[in-house]
């Protein structure tokens, strides 16, 4: 299954604005963080996860997803939440801890979630998996389109909730899907000392399900794989695991200083970057010009900038908001 | 003397005769009324299906619901719990079963940090209107891994409701309210009031049930008996011992008032108080571990409130801090019986 | 590898015994409780798991351990425990409830420990399997004898708990088996219902390590297999997955009137024990003679007697003792 | 003022001089001298390895003990917990990490089924002796599922002792004891004490700490400031917030004692209750949730045994019971600070 034209440019796109917007979130982020580095301080505390390096993962997915799909994300999950769909300026909003952002500033970077494409997320690793079954599950017993999708990394696959959910979905050939996002290290383990096996699509024999890796962490490559995922969850003929192996380019958290990462991974950061590589690819296949390419680059840029001066023109919530929606 | 709650919303009186069901009966009579009047309402969990649940109240859901909406489920408490949290999201009403509240370990998870917080998490957008049945308590020799209660492992955090029927007319009125509430409701179910086959029941538990469906709410104690000189506060098992005692003190001449919490989160904070200003003294009783627990938190509230309202020390009667053990000696010898409440009753005049 | 005659022979007597056991505490059990059945009443109170059918997967592990190998089981132990060489008296004294039972009193059938020969057990499903990887990891830091197992039922395989323990010990690559006794039932919920795969087996290519499944329900071809297992551990190769057929000859637990099971399985029950079988097969190879035989039984049935005799005569836990052991 | 508990065995004082250590490096000396003298000693955890812990309190472990006696694990927290309270069943004394308390969800029945019952399940054979560090705490805006403290969650169990240090020396001598232990001890890090590079730090919690080794025993408080009016009881973090309130007060005329727990469990009852017989007056501090919490069982443990010893209503300061919100103003608003403490001292007197 091969993308169309518009699919690449759409991928593109999004890959270009999740970098972007990562870049602004980076830059934002370590406002109030000098000299010295507190997570406390500035526009934008707490903990920051960026994806770099991982939007073909994203995209992958995202070209393949209607709102009406549960997907259900973890800590690094700006990417996908673009790729979904995700309000980009109430998503910048709530990363800022406004009271336009999707959730009011309750939830912050670790939890997008976004119930109009039905964007969902949590920070505990592996137990995503089970909502997305659950939401696999409601779409089955109600007849209803859409299907259910679970990301986790390569270090979450270790995870018991993995396991308990990926049988589960099998014995109820639920129209599920998990993708793991293999990119090799969780936090400063590498995937050598954490996972028995080198290729977690092996597992899914495990469960009677279709596994496939994918290595090239090439948005096309990807696309494809999704595309046979998606579309036998479609037809109700169940689950899927997929592994995708991807890089990441930033630490594990901004303030990780990587000091466990090769020296030589490092250095190599710029040539794994998919993102100038697909660009290459898309000119010489002539889906887009140089020009065409720098035209979406603004435009994507225009957009990110948009909802930044929209989050930070925002106001911040009231103290006693903290109260509210605790239940609803 | 009537355990039936004023507050609760009336049902059609008519046409009936009296219906003793046990807890398990009216529970399954409030889950099969609502999975016919709501389809999303549907069932998960370990031998729910033929079994009819290990606790007996899902019997004969199977065969009038089928396979889709009376789910057995493999022994994967994580994943089918987060299930119900994603399903509940999208619409449907999980009943999810947690067997014995001790499992908790294995799933907590998906319970505190998914279940409680979706609400909050997303602004009140993917809503969890959820139950979560589980079986509590011990005193039948089923020692450390299956007797606990562990209320207060719950009830300490946050986003979700923590209640407990002591008999059968609230466990139906409640399960109905359980099922409504579009939040995620933690409903314990004491296996000595529960009414199962191959245990005893605590006949008190066991008491009139209409037929048509109503609710009673969450949030709300009751004083199932009025007394003037000491407030006997307990919850499920515990209030059916302090009904006892209340009778044995009554021949004294010692008038006990006993407060059925029902409810641990919401915490009715207003009815405990309201008795203790009323009889001036606090007994509360917990079969969960003692501290950090049910007592504490009642006495704390009654105390910042209004401390003059007590004329001696309130008591804490509640399973000491210790593993629950086997052998029925040392087992009995820690739970809180009629015995130890009447005493502290006395020790208090 | 073939188990000696007398290994055989010793199989042959712990099944017996175990069986004999059973029935004896089956008969304790019932004391008190009727004509209500109530499961708090009697000499013997509680929950009551039996394990008549299962004997073969207990010898033929039994077999091949030594008292420094570290065994985790479950809520359904008696056989296991009487192959790894617990004290029967103790446990029988604790089953009872008595204060000279294994654990004074305090612990109860679902939870048999001897220390003396490294026997553990947990009611909760799958969580044994962490203890035995820890176990395992033990004795190979300090360079000593011993293995360590992990007994669970089919039904516990879907716990997380299992996933996780399986690639912990197989990235560090310990001396340590996991024994899936798959009596194709957990409680009402047969495998088929509850797995996604038919073998368990299959799952050991999750975590690189061999998997190897027995279907016989037959002490000497279990005997084998395991064999092959425990070398492997023993010489330091990494740890194995086995999943052993067998038979649940009773219900769930006592009081379990099975209204769940195929009437053709019921009625099938006794074809299936593998104890008349297995003697029948013994006295066939002329490993004994029926005369033999019976003097096996004779043993092993004065043995369990005698336990019974010392436990019933042994005296209840003072209550006050509840307050002790719970630091050491 | 000093924090230095007056119990502890003193260590030789002699050729040192002082040094200011975080707690991070407290306990990285602790573990160091430990893993010395005991070759048991052995660590397990995710990123303890070579990042040396998220919390800074392992690094240098594994380049002088080897990956073999720090060991960084697959996320599995249930299989590695586990494999602790396997391991010392078998002699070691395994160091075990639940990076943040908020992950206990996955893993709590290896640590209060498994771990907290081993002796008692064993009748003391199958000892436990295992230290379970996890870091707890908010206030940086980390959001519902990174922020909690969860004591009461921990210490509501049996069979486990629950520690927290509020300054490195403490820290040491806590963790030193902790690891020596034959049960298991769950050893709480509070993030804004504990002195890593990406987080502020208190700085009273940063104190002269000797290089020798020394034992604080557990289940101690510590009288940490004297006073006369009023009883300010906190644990961690809040125990910073009691004295610096003290001093405000202080110039207001108003002597705070100021209390710090530093172990949940055991619960040293006698020295909460001597302190407020002295002060009449008794305000709790806790940055964990409010309800079912600290400051009820201390509350509940004062009034139960000497209410007479109360001149006024006690009085609690907490996190309110709802998810922990990501945005500063809501977070800081509802997180317990010395305004608060002032206050309900203010109103007392
Ligand atoms: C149950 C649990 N354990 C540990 C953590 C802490 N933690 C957050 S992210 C992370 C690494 C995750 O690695 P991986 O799954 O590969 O995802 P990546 O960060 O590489 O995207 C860890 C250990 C957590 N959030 N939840
Ligand atoms: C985590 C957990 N969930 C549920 C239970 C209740 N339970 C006890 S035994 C059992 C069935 C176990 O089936 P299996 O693992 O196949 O073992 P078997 O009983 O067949 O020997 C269940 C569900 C439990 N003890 N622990
Ligand atoms: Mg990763
Ligand atoms: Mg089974």
């Amino acid at each position: 299954m091969q993308p169309t034209p518009k699919q690449r440019l759409w991928m593109y796109e999004m890959m270009v604005k999740n970098r972007y917007n990562e870049a602004r979130l980076s830059a934002t982020y370590m406002e109030g963080k000098s000299p010295l580095f507190n997570m406390a301080n500035g526009p934008l505390p707490g903990e920051m996860h960026l994806s770099d390096g991982q939007e073909p993962c994203a995209v992958g997915l995202g070209a393949h997803l209607t709102k009406d799909d549960y997907f259900a994300c973890h800590h690094r999950s700006h990417a996908q939440a673009l790729a979904k769909g995700v309000d980009l300026k109430r998503m910048t909003a709530e990363i800022l801890g406004r009271k336009a952002g999707l959730s009011e500033g309750r939830a912050g970077h670790i939890h997008i979630f976004d119930y109009e494409v039905l964007f969902w997320s949590s920070g505990i690793i592996g137990q995503n998996m089970g909502p997305a079954v659950g939401a696999a599950l409601a779409r089955k017993m109600r007849g209803e389109a859409g299907i259910a999708i679970a990301c986790i990394g390569e270090g979450g696959a270790n995870q018991g909730g993995f396991h308990e959910a990926m049988n589960l979905a099998a014995v109820w050939k639920l129209p599920f899907i998990c993708v793991i996002e293999d990119n090799q290290w969780a936090v400063s383990v590498p995937k050598s000392k954490s996972t028995a096996i080198a290729s977690n699509a092996d597992r899914a024999a495990a469960y009677g399900m279709p596994g496939e890796r994918v290595i090239s962490n090439d948005p096309d490559d990807i696309f494809a794989a999704v595309g046979r995922a998606v579309a036998r969850a479609r037809a109700g003929e169940g689950p899927s695991l997929l592994e995708l192996q991807t890089v990441r380019l930033q630490g594990h958290f901004m303030g990780d200083p990587e000091v466990y990462r090769p020296k030589a991974e490092i250095a190599a950061k710029p040539e794994m970057d998919p993102i100038p590589r697909y660009r290459r690819k898309l000119i010489a296949a002539g889906v887009m010009t140089e020009i065409e390419a720098d035209a979406i680059v603004a435009r994507a840029h225009a957009e990110v900038d948009e909802a930044f001066a929209f989050a930070r023109a925002a106001a911040e919530p009231a103290p006693e908001d903290a109260f509210d929606k605790v239940f609803v | 003397m009537s355990v039936v709650e004023a507050t609760a919303v009336k049902p059609a009186q008519k046409n009936r005769n009296e219906r003793k069901l046990t807890i398990a009966k009216a529970l399954n009579e409030a889950i099969a009324q609502e999975m016919r009047r709501d389809k999303n309402v549907f069932l998960m969990g370990e031998d729910i299906g033929i079994l009819g649940a290990v606790w007996g109240y899902t019997g004969g859901l199977l065969a009038e619901f089928g396979e889709e909406r009376v789910r057995d489920t493999p022994i994967s408490e994580t994943a089918f719990i987060g299930a119900a949290v994603g399903a509940a999201n999208l619409g449907m009403r999980p009943i999810v079963e947690l067997m014995f509240v001790d499992f908790y370990g294995v799933c907590m998870d998906a319970i505190y940090n998914l279940a409680a917080k979706s609400s909050y998490h997303s602004a009140g957008t993917f809503k969890a209107p959820m139950v979560l049945t589980t079986a509590v308590g011990g005193g039948y020799c089923d020692s450390t891994q299956h007797s606990q209660c562990l209320y207060a492992t719950f009830a300490h955090l946050p986003g979700m409701k923590v209640v407990m029927p002591s008999n059968a007319y609230d466990a139906k009125g409640m399960m109905t309210s359980a099922i409504r509430d579009d939040n995620p409701v933690v409903f314990m179910m004491h296996k000595n009031l529960q009414g199962m086959g191959f245990l005893g029941t605590i006949q008190g538990a066991i008491v009139d049930v209409p037929e048509d469906s109503y609710t009673v709410p969450l949030g709300k104690a009751n004083v199932v008996r009025d007394g003037t000189d000491v407030t006997i506060v307990g919850l499920g098992m515990t209030v059916h011992q302090g009904l006892e005692a209340a009778k044995t003190l009554e021949k004294e001449g010692v008038s006990a008032e006993v407060v059925d919490l029902r409810s641990l989160a919401p915490l009715d904070r207003d009815t405990v108080c309201r008795s203790v200003q009323k009889t001036g003294r606090l007994i509360v009783v917990d079969d969960d571990y003692l501290s950090y627990g049910v007592t504490a938190e009642i006495i704390a509230t009654v105390t910042e409130r209004d401390i003059k309202s007590l004329k001696c020390p309130p008591k804490r009667i509640a399973f000491p801090d210790i593993p629950i053990p086997f052998a029925r000696p040392m087992e009995q010898h820690c739970l809180p019986n009629v015995r130890k409440i009447v005493a502290a009753a006395r020790a208090m005049m």
